[in-house]
């Protein structure tokens, strides 16, 4: 089934594009800065002569046009959002509104300085603050702090603040164990290490948090549950509450991981539900382009028995302007060297108010119902190891593939040849093989089919010509990486030619 | 203004595939009564052209709107931003791709990630550098988790100058109990403070370079000497741009160099987006934080880039990870890339340079004009503290009266510091400019008791 | 030489990228606007029942997201000045800084109405008044209308400035030809068709005006001759001052097409040469960004007797502030419906603000260096009809290249799969096969010689493997494309596909 | 700031490869003493940073700058345009390619030149239109060479109520003798005039839609077929976004429609770069003027689009082209194509509806608040000319130093408009600011005498 073409090409074993330093002549010349205007003073005597760079340093000299195209050439290697499809699970990949970039680039926040006097920045103060209420009308918490940069700080900082509310409450010495189920990503048990607590992981039972499990595992050493919601699976835990009253007894807080706040916007709050305290990712839900890793946003949302801990500084509302309030003596400090990642708020705040409350649950409906219709529309071709009504995600696994050497892996890397990206692969870790896939709301019932037919074609090639599979890609500027070599001969720098 | 292209009878279409006829029914995993019934209070839906007149009003409560001429540090710095930057930063190729995880289909943000390794490395004098980390607090924050890893001990000694901000976030993560943050004295670490501090417990000692008061502290090679000695690692927080004009530390003894990549084309933006770097000699990478961009080749011997040591990483290592990070701040390592390639070698030498000079002019004119003196009598590069006679809570309120933001009032970090203004003089400042903040700031002197008292903070 | 690929692609016959009318879905909404916040009028009332439109214009209903995709992808398609070198001769390809797309773009110019009280337009006014002087001190002319809003328009202004001076001197009824070398560009004799006036071609001789040809065609019958220099072959006519003496010995008008002023700035102004007028192209020389096929802008520079001529309205210094003048009684008229295409002269100010004087005369010597050095270059590769410096661009011959059946064409065409755009070809139309070459200033050494090797390559496999060169290109989104089915079935407008 | 990437060892090299050993050389086909000594008496060079302060303050001067309100229109108008369009229009591969004449590697730009004739086509219910023109002046003066050269006869008669540019635009490209430009008559066509005015000589009759004034002129069907019945072609000038409201001019008798496609997305720019569109019956394709872009297949039967019909153009016809248009404006094309596609069709009629109810509504304020009627009395869809009882300039003049433009002053027209006031009125336009308007309209007549006198120009 495959056709082949043949194309004289410029020569195999070449550089895609040429990196900086292969680029840089002697004497070349980017922007120019203007000369100085005032008075001289001599570095060497104003500065220790140790600390007076000898050498300067060996940065590219690179001319304005050729800058240009060298960044614009690189950036036409990448797959992105506005080109298309890009079903990757548990990332929310849905349309980056333009207006949010514009709003956020207003001279009036893109310059504002973090120690501007904060008469200078009542605008950036009631922003922060606005936000933080919405957040929490959104999810049913008591309030806010959106310092985290994104959703791993975010995790931190809530347990962070679990932490200090367990020592307040005499506990602290003890309670050092959290329970993260098995289908968990990997930021949770980090997290928790990465505040000197161990890890306590639960088996899932039919992907679901197995409530047995979970009371074996509870005891006055348990500090925190960190349940996702919807989980990993794209599953919703029908014991929720049952859950949530569990955690308590044991005197623990419930955490919520909400990477999948998608699935739950306008439908649910999860402070009803019982939870404590959590994050969002303003990247995932609340549609922060990516930025080929970030910036992204991790407010921690708590309740009101929580709120004295949340980070330095809190902007307050004091009647007419605001302030930041540091006085905050229970608080577990600062996570941010300002206040976190201020232009995401300003997205953030543009895209709710573009939905509005229809718009923020149309987000949901729309989310979950692509999901159900996408899982419909490939049933029979991968295994369904949960076959249940999924939100916003679901999982399936290319087990069945096997039979024909063909991997997940391999699934994956063909559908970049249909112009569409890779679902997440081999995560979560519970499902072999797993292939994860979150259409979002944004994508039309087209994309939706054009997918699916896709997926289709590669499931019949697994069987009749799988070779096919394990060459692919065949339209992306390189083909499958060498990840084992990049490990092991560990090139992190680049080296200049010889002669530049 | 909805983002959802789906008509109704679209959605009659799923539901029949679904085999269903109403979208509740695929809820029904979900306990009863959980759903919310009424919409939610928030405002909207707002068209573009609602929100800009909305929004843009928001925006224009803040002096930066009208253009207020600022002489504000401690962390970030006004700079230039080449023309072409945001052009290329906001393609959408570069904006709306996601982590770089499939490689075929990520060349461009893989070969930016590693440039800007190679391109830290080269400033920091360290052998690698990381593809980012939040911002500059969380920077030091992590390496003092990483030389507790390497050293396997507690202890971390912040020396007198680092941020204020960034001691109370290594203190918030690294947890309070195991830091020691030392008070300047006369801007500087104090030397031998900081040296019977250094003891076997130690893991690391944090530097800055220039420091929070824009100081080039003399004593830091000596320091790193005296770290060393007591098997601790040298961390230095170090501000970049100021490397293109100053030894890097790599060459005096830092183990790590860490920082806030911010005045290196990223927008100021209310402190962030902001972007932390990380470099460290090649003996400590396996412990490094966060992605790394590995060179390797092709299945057909071309050249190209992947994530690599993916090992250290939350997503494979899980608790076992060196750090829990996983989404970064790459979009802004882009705009320190492209910084870095628009300003180039000489570019990066001349910008230094001009903030040194014009920051160097401030500060006499400030003498000239206003009477006024620093604070600390030492070296100091791009930023200075001046000793005001009134609060500088006073001052700073006065010159945004007068569309200038004539500094940083240290009082907001130290009430002891409640005289001191923290002063910092970009590329970006004309002469003009510069002897206009000293006639405001003689004026802001002079009209001391005239000025009505303001919050400190 | 040339490797193949095997490459399993979705299947030839496909569409690269579907139209609007084909992503249209009945029902789907791109962007909103605000409700109407005003008491209704009904428009059955207001408006005469025939002029009300009873079926809505058959638009494309397409969400946002999938509108930027589909532009983004359609741009994808495109060859463009930021990704590689684009030698197109006689069109001045040179780099497009960024900083004055930024100026242009400033809210104080681009959302100023036209309409807009002098008062409240000072700004662009002034800055209207100060480019006009700054092209006449480049040029050496008087005076300037910035009103034409390309090459064309400002040429067919200068002939209507021209017969306008002949009528007032009483010779508006005999000056009714035209006289234009046969290498020039096809709107001259266009334009003076449209003016109502004949063309009279005169051969080159050696690729220069034949002095003695013009002398001949010269007569009382003569209004202009319009000349290009340097001409359409690069070339510098040396005796351009005996020609001028000539012109205007007959009566006549001596017109510069200023298509070509990239060789000359800073280096030779025109009018000290004896030009009487002509135009610039601030979309080559200027480095406005050409946009795939405009704006530009093309000024119309004029000697002092031509002055009172000049297009209204003109704008005047009135000593502090600016105004416009319509009260020019010997004024040709409009040719624009209000100033002419002024954010192009916002972009040429702040180039030659940019550039100052060194940099301007930096632009003409380096032009100049790159042609002579590619021509040098490719020395012995294709023909050469006139072998003696050129200035900014020069023109070789594929004729050589017939002997293996190979036409310039498909050198073209075979460069497009080496990053590089093609050369202008089949033009100036008296050589035959012609490459016109035209590398300006901004390419760096290295490009230039990545093009010289990739022609090498490209004569070679003319030699060796004519086939390839003939079914090129390759690599780009579309091959060889159908011009006569084009012509023939004269598809103008899409057609909606069944059902939507 | 220079752009050249050019050593000087690379500039030996290169003119070792010429053998020649200095760049004078190659200047030697000069005359002699044709070379500027001296360099040009023009400022700079300035870096971008200096270009920003001294090109932002020019910007400054104008009202634009200072976020006016405005309701100005005659031809141009201030609409909301799509955030994502300049996004879309400013990525490099639509805004640095040059026309498309290698159509493998330009499929963007033609597929954009596809649909915008394919859009415009609908919008005037024509069968084909071209890929722009300059304005909409220019627009109507090509339509009138085109009718000339299609009917053989000179004369071109223009109804009142066109855009008095235009009329001086055609006035000027076809030449004033063979032109008759007619007076409006109660802000119309006078039908009786133009029909005597028809003759045997007429290629073409001009008319406007919605008129200059705004006004839907009910005589234009039956004008439409004075014109067919005495052999001329009727040409429409219509503004195209009330087009998604009102009937198409194809539909009522027109052979060609033109116009000022800024309305649809372009930035208002102090008048340019604008575009012009040109749409007509397809019996007359061979005669448009510009380029046409049409569908083909390559060599492999995949769909694709190149220029054709190029025997129309001055690069292959030269003086026998249909016109001498080469560059084009090719780019704000594109803006209308993304500004159609992003309001699509129920965007585009809602966006039609929101100008005619606010223009509605703010002559009725007019009358309410400040007493002002309307010039004319005659069907009007986005703009009105009210009667003032003082000189229009100085309503505006009043307005301008109240940051509103309350409209245009047709007294820079025609002195014999002096108290005319020409008001458009777009979906941008809230409640709130056109109450105010109406209110500084009524102050403004109020105040009469009080004003100082302006110029009227
Ligand atoms: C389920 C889940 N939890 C946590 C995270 C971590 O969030 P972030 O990448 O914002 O740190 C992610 C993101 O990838 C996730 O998918
Ligand atoms: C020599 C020459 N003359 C005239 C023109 C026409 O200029 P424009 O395209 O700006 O109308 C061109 C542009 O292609 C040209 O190259």
């Amino acid at each position: 089934m495959s056709e082949t073409r043949e194309v004289p090409v410029m020569g195999e074993g070449e550089i895609v594009e040429p990196l900086l330093c292969e680029l840089s002549r002697e004497g070349h010349r980017g922007v120019r800065l203007p000369a100085s205007d005032v008075p001289e003073t001599k570095m060497a005597r104003a500065i220790p002569s140790w600390a007076v760079r000898q050498r300067p340093a060996r940065l590219p000299e690179v001319s304005e046009p050729e800058v240009i195209r060298h960044f614009t050439r690189l950036s036409t290697l990448n797959f992105h959002l506005d080109a298309g499809f890009y079903p990757l699970g548990s990332c929310t990949m849905k349309h980056n509104p333009k207006i949010n970039d514009e709003m956020a680039a207003l001279p009036g926040f893109s310059e504002l300085h973090p120690l501007s006097p904060e008469e200078a920045s009542q605008g950036a103060l009631a922003l922060t603050h606005v936000v933080s209420k919405l957040l929490c009308e959104i999810t049913g918490f008591a309030a806010a702090t959106l310092q985290p940069a994104a959703g791993a700080q975010g995790e931190m900082t809530g347990m962070l603040m679990v932490r200090a509310r367990h020592r307040d409450k005499g506990q602290g010495d003890r309670r050092k164990v959290v329970i993260v189920p098995d289908s968990a990503h990997g930021t949770n048990p980090a997290t928790a290490h990465e505040v000197g607590w161990s890890v306590r992981s639960i088996k899932s039972e039919q992907g679901l948090i197995d409530a047995r499990a979970l009371a074996e595992a509870l005891s006055d050493e348990t500090a925190a549950v960190m349940v996702t919601l919807p989980n990993t699976l794209g599953l919703f835990e029908p014991r929720i509450r049952e859950i949530a009253d569990k955690v308590h007894e044991a005197g623990a807080y419930l955490y919520l991981d909400g990477a999948n706040f998608n699935a739950l916007v306008g439908l649910v709050k999860p402070r009803q539900v019982g939870f404590d305290l959590g994050h969002l990712n303003l990247h995932k839900t609340f549609s922060q382009p990516h930025g080929g890793g970030g910036p992204g946003a991790g407010p921690v949302l708590v309740s009101e028995e929580l709120e004295p801990y949340l980070p330095v500084p809190v902007v307050v509302d004091k009647g007419g302007s605001y302030a930041f309030d540091f006085d905050r003596p229970r608080s577990v400090g600062r996570v941010h060297g300002f206040y976190g990642n201020f232009g995401v708020l300003v997205r953030t705040y543009t895209y709710l108010l573009s939905l509005g409350p229809e718009g923020l649950s149309e987000v949901s409906r729309e989310a979950i119902l692509n999901a159900n219709y996408l899982k419909e529309k490939l049933r029979g071709l991968f295994e369904l190891p949960f076959d249940r009504p999924c939100m916003h995600e679901f999982v399936m696994s290319g087990r069945n593939l096997r039979k024909h050497g063909v991997r997940t892996l391999d699934v994956a890397k063909r559908l970049l040849d249909f112009g569409v990206h890779a679902p997440t692969v081999y995560f979560p870790l519970i499902v072999e093989e797993a292939l994860m896939i979150e259409p979002t709301e944004t994508e039309t019932l087209h994309n939706l089919d054009h997918f699916a037919d896709a997926m289709k074609r590669i499931a019949r090639e697994a069987a009749e010509e799988p070779e096919t599979l394990k060459h692919a890609p065949f339209t992306t500027p390189v083909s499958r990486l060498d990840e084992g070599r990049a490990a092991r001969e560990l090139k992190l720098t680049w080296e200049w030619p010889e002669k530049s | 203004m909805s983002y959802v292209g789906r008509s109704e009878a679209e959605r009659k279409r799923m539901l029949e595939t679904l085999g269903i006829t109403s979208f509740e029914e695929l809820l029904r995993d979900l306990p009863p009564g959980i759903v919310e019934k009424g919409p939610l209070a928030v405002p909207g839906p707002l068209s573009e052209l609602e929100i800009r007149a909305h929004v843009g009003e928001i925006a224009s409560r803040n002096d930066a709107a009208r253009g207020a001429i600022g002489f504000l540090g401690g962390g970030m710095y006004d700079h230039y931003i080449p023309s072409a930057l945001p052009r290329l930063v906001f393609r959408s190729e570069f904006l709306t791709c996601y982590t770089p995880y499939q490689p075929e289909v990520a060349q461009g943000t893989l070969s930016v990630i590693f440039e800007f390794q190679s391109m830290i490395a080269e400033l920091t004098g360290l052998d690698v550098a990381n593809a980012s980390l939040y911002d500059g607090g969380s920077a030091v924050a992590e390496a003092c988790l990483l030389a507790r890893a390497h050293t396997g001990r507690p202890r971390v000694v912040i020396a007198g100058g680092l941020n204020p901000n960034y001691a109370q976030v290594v203190r918030t993560i690294a947890g309070a109990d195991h830091v020691v943050v030392l008070p300047a004295v006369n801007g500087r670490a104090d030397a031998d403070r900081v040296a019977r501090e250094l003891n076997g417990d130690t893991a690391a000692l944090v530097l800055a370079y220039p420091n929070f008061f824009g100081i080039v502290d003399d004593a830091l090679p000596a320091l790193c000497q005296r770290a060393h000695d007591a098997g601790a690692l040298a961390i230095v927080c170090a501000e970049p741009l100021s490397l293109a004009q100053l030894t890097p530390p790599g060459e005096w003894g830092a183990d790590v160099c860490v920082g806030e990549g911010q005045p290196l084309g990223v927008p100021i933006s209310f402190g962030g987006p902001a972007v932390g770097f990380f470099a460290c000699k090649k003996e400590l990478v396996r412990r490094m934080p966060g992605r790394l961009a590995g060179q390797t080749v092709d299945d057909k011997g071309r050249r190209g880039f992947v994530l690599t040591l993916q090992t250290r990483e939350q997503h494979i290592r899980r608790e076992k990870a060196t750090s829990n990070i996983c989404t970064n701040q790459g979009l802004l390592a882009l705009c320190a890339t492209v910084y870095l390639a628009l300003l180039g070698k000489e570019g990066m030498r001349q910008v230094a340079d001009l903030c040194f000079q014009k920051t160097h002019y401030a500060a006499q004119r400030a003498k000239e004009e206003a009477g006024l003196s620093l604070a600390y009598e030492a070296p100091y590069f791009r930023e200075f503290v001046l000793e005001l006679p009134v609060p500088a809570a006073q001052v700073c309120h006065f010159g945004h009266e007068r569309g200038v933001l004539v500094g940083v009032d240290l009082g907001r970090f130290d009430a002891a510091w409640s005289r001191h203004l923290l002063v910092a003089v970009t590329e970006k400042r004309t002469k003009a400019e510069i002897d206009r903040w000293a006639r405001v700031m003689a004026e802001a002197v002079r009209a001391q008791g005239r000025v009505p008292e303001v919050a400190a903070r």
